[in-house]
């Protein structure tokens, strides 16, 4: 069954917010709402409500991260500094704890601040390629609602978009 | 006085605006432009001079070893705080007037910092030898000394710079996007391009770039705290009478932020003229701005007052002569100038006339940095020059022209960058002013539906 | 040490080609592949050079004439660093700052390379000839040598040589030297260098003589006053009393430094005679019949010293015995300096330390090598008789007098009225300058010579100086060998057998083995343990002292006031500089000055009270001028210093002798007064009257101290403690 | 550097060295300078510019405050106005004291001094960046820093004068950071003969440049571990303690004279000074 992208821009977020909820209310065969994009040229908090619980992980990579960084920042440090014999301070230990832990500090940061970044980038999927249907009008003044559903699906689909006031509604047939 | 930003204003109109700031500035960036140039070539000669012919064309001496490099190096270091202070900290507390004008202040942040490490560069004896203070693996197992707080500098302005270049590109891949939607094609499309990493403005996209950008902010607010607190013990780890202050971290973190929104005021209305953003950057920003700035000001003045109260009935001996020589030894003028313009100067702003006087505040905001400039040498010479071996004490020790080439170049190295970069990208972030009038839209909406519903 | 028989020559002939080759590198910066130098294989390593390790060879210190014993490391045939030889009664290991700097004497860049005739390179065949023309014209009266304090075998051949000239004028002069009290010791004691042992005595008083810094001997003085110094020797720590107008070093580190108003030192002592002979010392009738009308308060009011430290001084000296009474440079340089001599040497005899403190010397048993001391009056002589014209042909030797003669003498004038001038010198000096003929000399590491030094503290010494390395420079040659090529000229049959000094100085030792306490050895032997000790110690001691001090005679005349010249020019013999024959050694250029702590100038010392009172400020360039000349320099406010006088050190501002020396600082020789001490004729070097103005120029003055100002400013940095609070007597 | 290394040896890396926990074992340097004895005459500070290669600077540098004697002779005067400083000078040869808990140490970003084993503060030109942080931090200001290329200035070492350059001593370049070594090169020489030999170095055998110039041997030097050493005499007899910031003798009346520089500073010195002593009598 081939699969079509279905790309419809509203001028104001209510209009596609209420779009976006009787899709979700629909019941459409060869639909799955999961296949529901929203692009939008700011970010609207309201859209959680309405999409449903989608989820954003990028957390999990801060943690991780931040601890990579501090523990990796303690122990390169730390062991460099085991070897230290004939690079005594005198008056301190060969590892001495409080420069230590300013610099697992900065490097708790440093690890927390890339990782969560590299966690961005893969949550998010970027770098990626333009989506097939795509309009700058989204990073604008518009919102688009970009659908994949099957062939079957489409012409309900753009009824419903339609009905909502759609401005625009493209279609690509998919590979 | 001026009015805020439209609510109703086009989200087009927006994209328009700032794009143009992109294509045809006034004639005064191509000025300044020139004027940084030259700065820096002049920044640049002194430095091939004294890498030359060694340390000493900037007359320093011995015990004098520190001198305009270490200070200005704090001042940049400063400067950059405003930046985080701006976009990260604001932004958590919700602050949406922050909006048009954060771009600029996390360039800015980036671009001092850019600057302060050069100070760490030519303020080394051997300047080609610098890597030998990176933590590199090597055969020798050499590493560099994690004790000492420069070390702690390098690794905590690393951390900072890298944080604050991640953090304003990631905040800027939005408005990447709008430049690579509406602009014609061309190098610069193609730059866009290629920074914008394929954003769409999807609703993941904007889940994900949420949360990460919280998370960022959360994490630069106290590297940004770090960063300053680990300058300061530069000084304050050292024994010397004047540095060994336990209040120095706060203190120069408060100075930080004081220099660091002075020279927000100075390039807000250096930008707002040149870029001609005179609808976003308006003039109630610049209000809050200069409250903010007089009330870190007083908190500045605060936390000198302790200092020196802290020295005056402390014990120490040394720290006392060294503060007696401050306010009457040979720097007296230019402590005293330090008090003026960081103490007194910024009481104008605390008139509601002032906060918006373009002229006044242009004035007043260099002013203040020019005390902060002062706060940073008073620190780093005076206990040179009177420290705790009075055979040692060495008054006459003035900075070359050297060195005072070097900071006046690394001014115009700034301004160089800074130039250029409000040129190539959007010096005021297109998505998040577009926010900023929807909520207040949606916000004066209520409000009036309510009233109706009374 | 290492054995040292083998042929000299031939190791030094070795470290020519290799040590001339390897000088350059291992110094850290030149490299191999600047193919500066020569690749050396040590393959076949020699004895003496042993790549990588120091060498030790002993050899004698020509920087001033104490004579101290060297031992220089030796590395890959370069001379690094003087040591003291341990050997030695002078110096016992140690040495000073002037005797360190020696190796600056010897690489120093601007030392003459080459023979000059009329400002012209010549070679040495052809300078030699010039010399042998020229005195084959003259009468032995026609030519004169004027030459520094001069011993051993060096002084034999210029003795010789004036012979075969037939010269009898040969001046022996010293700018700075104790001349005055050298004639008064003869005439107290019979001896000119009496043995001081300040190491015996409980109490020193020093009439400004600066012992510790550049008195006659002052390493080996400093030994002692170390010995005198300690608590727990069995006469307790000894206090030291310095009294003079101007702080020296000495005086620095005295328990009590009393400025006395200058030239009143005769008086002083006297003074002090009379108030020991009230406190109940027994003294002879004739002094205190001299002394009787030297009453504290006249005696207060001539010297400016109050009755009561004279008291005090009377009660020092009462309970300390033995103790010691020096005489030094500042009571001698006045008209009445053998008074004031003679004075202090009453003194001595009063307190009955002549025989305990004050020791007959060693006897030299061979007068001929003995040391002869120069003196001032030397250059006054020969002066009177340059302008008289009887001087066609002159040699200069150790010796720069156009440098160190007063302007008021015009002794450049009268020199140029000899026809034919040699001087055999290091540098281009001032003296060099005027020269007909200049003749490079070795430098004191190149160069072979015997010494025995004027003040001998323990039995009578031979040192021997002899070469540390192979000759830097080709075209140098040393004193002895330029004697002996003269010599030859004239005396060819009894020094033809010499091949060079080296084989006459060996030669001369060997054969008086027997004296010098080498009498079982073979020559062989003897020479070589000679040369590996660096010195021999001569046999024999000097008998008993007795003072022959009396009171008669001694008249003081009243201080007398110049309104024009109110201030009194005290010019300063400094440890680094002296009489500026050195000032070509940076070292000592940059070595502070002790007590001001200025570097590469010279200075005026003014009491601030004095420099109030004519408004000036340290950094003033002030003009200091006496009626025969004056001196730009800066000013500097020295406490040390009697409000009637100033101070300028001697030994800077040389117009010529090298990129060290030239144009630091302004000489102060040039303007003394030719003044004579009235019994030895001695040039008075006190007794010029300057006054000071200002120039309105203004300086920031380039020294070692801080802006501090020698404050401690509450630190405990330098501290201190009075004797009574401390117990010395156990400690290590 | 491996994090199994670090763990093994968790407990040794924690000592605090050398003031802490771990003594000296076999050699600890240090220095005693009876000031009753130093006259100030600078012999010392010249055999230290011969030993060291020190450079000379010149009149201008000097200055500007550019001069390298690592070894300085400081004169003070008593502060009470007198009209004549009746009772002398007070003469303060002041080099770098080798503090056990040196300041200059931790401070180094680049770990270009460090402390020895044998009690010396090091400073390893080849490593020195110039941030001179250690000069800064040093309560002496005992550190002289390189401003110049001194081998290449003109009058500093003519071609004749670079013949004089001591070998076993490193000419430094410009942007390195110098100080008095307590003549290193000596001491590795004495402790490799002395290895070779099976032995430690025995008092005297070794002596710094200064010391061995000083003519009224004021100054005296050696191994304070060693009970035999005249150092160590020295201290013992003047009950100060090397890893202490104030001595138990100063807290009552005591008739001894020994004392550091600055003790209260917590770095610990390597160098005593004997107070100078004046007559009361006169």
């Amino acid at each position: 069954m081939s699969q079509h992208h279905i790309l419809a821009l509203y001028n104001n977020f209510e209009e596609a917010e209420t779009a976006i909820a009787e899709l979700r209310a629909a019941d459409i065969k060869g639909f799955n709402f999961d296949d529901l994009t929203l692009k939008s040229p700011i970010e609207h908090h309201e859209v959680e409500e309405v999409l449903g619980n989608r989820p954003a992980n990028v957390q999990w990579f801060t943690l991780g991260g931040a601890l990579m960084g501090g523990l990796l920042g303690f122990f390169l440090i730390s062991g460099a500094q085991a070897n230290f014999y004939s690079q005594l301070k005198g008056g301190k230990p060969i590892v001495p704890l409080p420069p230590n832990f300013v610099l697992t500090y900065e490097m708790f940061i440093l690890g927390g601040v890339f990782i969560t970044v590299l966690g961005f980038l893969v949550c998010a999927g970027l770098p990626a390629k333009r989506s097939p249907l795509y309009s700058a009008k989204v990073s604008e003044d518009q919102v688009g609602i970009l659908v994949k559903a099957d062939a079957a699906a489409a012409p309900t689909l753009k009824g419903i978009f339609a009905k909502h006031q759609a401005i625009e509604i493209q279609e690509e047939a998919g590979k | 006085m001026g009015k805020d930003i439209r609510e109703d204003i086009s989200w087009a109109k927006i994209n328009e605006d700032v794009l143009r700031s992109l294509e045809s500035p006034r004639r005064l960036y191509w000025v300044i432009l020139l004027v940084a140039m030259l700065a820096f070539s002049v920044g640049i000669g002194c430095e091939v001079y004294q890498y030359n012919v060694g340390m000493g064309v900037a007359n320093l001496d011995n015990p004098h070893v520190w001198g305009l490099y270490i200070a200005t190096f704090i001042f940049w270091i400063g400067m950059s705080h405003s930046g985080t202070l701006l976009s990260a900290i604001l932004h958590l507390m919700h602050a949406d007037w922050r909006k048009p004008i954060y771009r600029f202040a996390e360039a800015m942040t980036t671009f001092s910092l850019m600057t302060a490490g050069l100070f760490v560069m030519v303020h080394l004896g051997r300047l080609w030898q610098f890597y030998y203070s990176l933590p590199y693996p090597n055969e020798r197992a050499l590493w560099p000394n994690f004790q000492s707080p420069l070390l702690w500098d390098a690794m905590a302005i690393f951390t900072y710079l890298s944080s604050s270049v991640i953090f304003l590109f990631i905040g800027m891949i939005p408005d990447l996007a709008i430049c690579r939607d509406h602009l014609h094609p061309g190098w610069r499309k193609k730059l866009y391009t290629l920074l914008a990493l394929g954003w769409e403005g999807t609703d993941r996209q904007w889940r994900n770039f949420r949360i990460t950008y919280l998370t960022v902010a959360c994490f630069l607010i106290p590297l940004a705290v770090s960063v300053h607190s680990i300058v300061a013990s530069d000084f304050a780890m050292s024994q010397q009478p004047g540095w060994h202050v336990t209040s120095f971290p706060p203190y120069f973190v408060a100075g930080a932020l004081y220099s660091g929104c002075a020279a927000i005021v100075t390039l807000f209305i250096i930008l707002r003229y040149v870029f001609k953003f005179e609808e976003y950057m308006t003039l109630p920003i610049l209000k809050k701005t200069v409250r903010l700035t007089f009330a870190i000001a007083m908190v500045w003045t605060y936390l000198n007052a302790v200092e020196f109260a802290a020295v005056w009935y402390s014990h120490d001996q040394a720290a006392k002569d060294v503060l007696i020589q401050k306010a009457t030894g040979p720097y007296a003028p230019f402590w005293w100038m330090m008090i003026f313009c960081g103490s007194v100067v910024p009481l104008t702003l605390a008139f509601k006339r002032f906060q918006t006087n373009i002229p006044v505040l242009f004035a007043v905001s260099l002013l203040l940095n020019l005390g902060m400039w002062l706060e940073r040498w008073m620190i780093v010479a005076p206990t040179f020059s009177h420290g705790y071996y009075p055979w040692t004490w060495d008054h006459n020790q003035w900075p070359s022209l050297i060195q005072w080439g070097m900071v006046f170049g690394s001014f115009g190295w700034f301004a160089l960058l800074f130039m250029v970069f409000c040129k190539v990208f959007p010096s005021v972030s297109m998505y998040e002013v577009k926010e900023m009038v929807y909520h207040r839209r949606l916000a004066s909406e209520s409000q009036a539906a309510a009233k109706g519903a009374h | 040490m290492i054995e040292n028989n083998f042929n000299r020559r031939d190791f030094l002939k070795v470290l020519g080609w290799g040590g001339a080759a390897v000088t350059l590198s291992g110094c850290g910066f030149t490299s191999v592949q600047d193919g500066t130098e020569t690749v050396v294989s040590y393959v076949e390593p020699t004895e003496y050079a042993l790549p990588g390790i120091g060498v030790y060879f002993n050899s004698t210190c020509a920087q001033c004439d104490a004579g101290c014993s060297i031992t220089g490391r030796v590395r890959e045939g370069r001379a690094l660093k003087l040591e003291g030889n341990a050997a030695s009664s002078i110096n016992r290991g140690k040495m000073c700052g002037l005797g360190q700097a020696g190796v600056q004497a010897h690489y120093n860049p601007d030392r003459l390379r080459e023979p000059m005739f009329k400002g012209q390179p010549v070679a040495w065949d052809k300078a030699l000839g010039l010399i042998d023309e020229k005195v084959k014209t003259l009468k032995g009266d026609d030519v004169a040598f004027l030459t520094g304090g001069m011993s051993g075998h060096v002084k034999v051949l210029f003795k010789n040589y004036m012979d075969a000239l037939g010269s009898k004028n040969h001046y022996v002069y010293e700018a700075v030297s104790p001349s005055v009290v050298r004639a008064a010791n003869k005439k107290a004691y019979g001896v000119e260098a009496p043995r001081l042992r300040l190491d015996k005595a409980k109490a020193v008083v020093s009439f400004g003589a600066d012992f510790l810094g550049a008195w006659v001997s002052p390493v080996h003085f400093s030994q002692q006053y170390a010995q005198f110094r300690k608590g727990n020797r069995p006469e307790g720590r000894g206090v030291l009393v310095q009294i003079e107008p101007k702080m020296t070093l000495t005086g620095a580190n005295a328990d009590r430094w009393i400025p006395l108003r200058p030239g009143t030192d005769g008086v002083l002592a006297l003074g002090i005679i009379h108030a020991l002979a009230k406190n109940g010392l027994s003294v002879p009738a004739d002094v205190a019949a001299a002394v009787k009308d030297y009453a504290p308060e006249r005696v207060s009011q001539e010297t400016g010293v109050s009755v009561e430290q004279i008291g005090k001084l009377a009660a020092l000296l009462k309970t300390h015995t033995p103790s010691l009474v020096l005489a030094g440079d500042a009571a001698e340089g006045y008209q009445h300096g053998s008074q004031n001599a003679a004075a202090i040497a009453l003194l001595n005899r009063v307190l009955g330390n002549v025989g305990k403190t004050i020791e007959a010397p060693a006897n030299v048993p061979f007068p001929q090598i003995a040391a002869q001391g120069g003196n001032r009056a030397a250059l006054q002589a020969l002066n009177g008789k340059l302008a008289s014209g009887k001087v066609q042909m002159l040699f200069v030797h150790g010796a720069n007098p156009v440098y160190t003669a007063p302007l008021s003498l015009k002794f450049k004038e009268n020199l140029n009225k000899a026809t034919f001038k040699v001087v055999f010198a290091h540098y281009m000096d001032e003296t060099a300058l005027q020269a007909d003929l200049v003749l490079p000399l070795d430098s004191a590491l190149e160069d072979w010579a015997t010494a025995v030094p004027e003040y001998l503290p323990e039995g009578a010494q031979l040192n021997v100086q002899q070469p540390l390395m192979e000759k830097l420079h080709a075209g140098t040659r040393g004193t002895g060998d330029i004697l002996l090529a003269l010599l030859k000229q004239r005396r060819a049959n009894e020094y033809g057998k010499f091949d060079d000094f080296y084989a006459y100085l060996r030669n001369a030792v060997v054969s008086i083995k027997g004296a010098l306490g080498g009498g079982g050895k073979d020559e062989d032997t003897f020479w070589a343990e000679t040369l590996s000790e660096g010195l021999v110690k001569l046999p024999g001691s000097g008998g008993n002292l007795s003072s022959k001090a009396s009171a008669a005679g001694l008249h003081f005349p009243a201080v007398v006031e110049d309104a024009a010249y109110p201030l009194r020019l005290i010019p300063s013999v400094t440890a680094n500089m002296r009489d500026g024959r050195n000032a070509n050694q940076p070292w000592l250029q940059e070595s502070p000055d002790p007590l001001t702590t200025i570097v590469w100038d010279s200075w005026v010392e003014i009491h601030p009270k004095t420099a109030a009172k004519l408004g000036i400020v340290e950094g003033d360039i002030v003009e200091v001028a006496s009626k025969s000349g004056s001196i730009k320099a800066q000013a500097y406010l020295f406490p040390g210093i009697h409000p009637d006088a100033v101070s300028v050190p001697l030994g800077y501002g040389h117009e010529a002798m090298g990129r060290y020396a030239k144009g630091v600082g302004a000489n102060a020789f040039a303007m003394l007064d030719a003044v004579s001490d009235q019994e030895t004729g001695e040039l008075a070097m006190n007794e010029t009257r300057v006054k000071i103005g200002k120039t309105g120029q203004r300086i920031i003055v380039i020294k070692e101290e801080g802006v501090a100002g020698g404050k401690q400013a509450g630190k405990k940095i330098a501290a201190r403690l009075a004797s009574d609070k401390v117990d010395l007597s156990k400690e290590v | 550097m491996s994090v199994s290394n670090l763990l093994e040896n968790w407990s040794k890396v924690r000592h605090t060295h050398p003031v802490g926990d771990v003594p000296h074992e076999e050699y600890k340097w240090a220095m005693a300078i009876d000031l009753d004895a130093c006259t100030g005459c600078n012999a010392c500070s010249v055999a230290c510019y011969a030993e060291n290669n020190i450079a000379v600077v010149g009149k201008e540098k000097y200055a500007h405050g550019q001069a390298m004697h690592w070894m300085r002779i400081e004169r003070y005067w008593d502060e009470d106005e007198r009209e004549f400083p009746d009772q002398g000078a007070q003469f303060l040869p002041m080099m770098c004291q080798q503090c056990e808990a040196a300041p200059c140490e931790t401070v180094c970003p680049v770990g270009a001094t460090n402390h020895t084993a044998d009690g010396l503060n090091s400073q390893v030109y080849n490593r020195c960046v110039g941030s001179r942080y250690c000069s800064a931090n040093c309560p002496f200001k005992v550190r002289y820093f390189n401003w110049w290329d001194y081998p290449d200035q003109e009058n500093a070492w003519p071609d004749e004068m670079k013949q004089q350059l001591n070998p076993d001593v490193t000419v430094r370049t410009k942007g390195v950071m110098e100080k008095c070594t307590f003549c290193v090169q000596r001491l590795t020489a004495a402790k490799n003969m002395a290895r070779n030999e099976g032995r430690l170095v025995k008092d005297g055998e070794v002596q710094t440049a200064c010391q061995q110039a000083c003519p009224t041997n004021a100054i005296s030097f050696g191994n304070l571990v060693d009970a035999e050493s005249r150092v160590h005499k020295q201290w013992k007899q003047q009950q100060v303690e090397l890893a202490e910031d104030a001595q138990a003798k100063d807290e009552y009346f005591t008739d001894l004279r020994g004392y550091r520089i600055l003790e209260d500073l917590r770095a610990y010195p390597s160098v005593m000074y004997l107070e100078r002593v004046r007559e009361s009598a006169i």
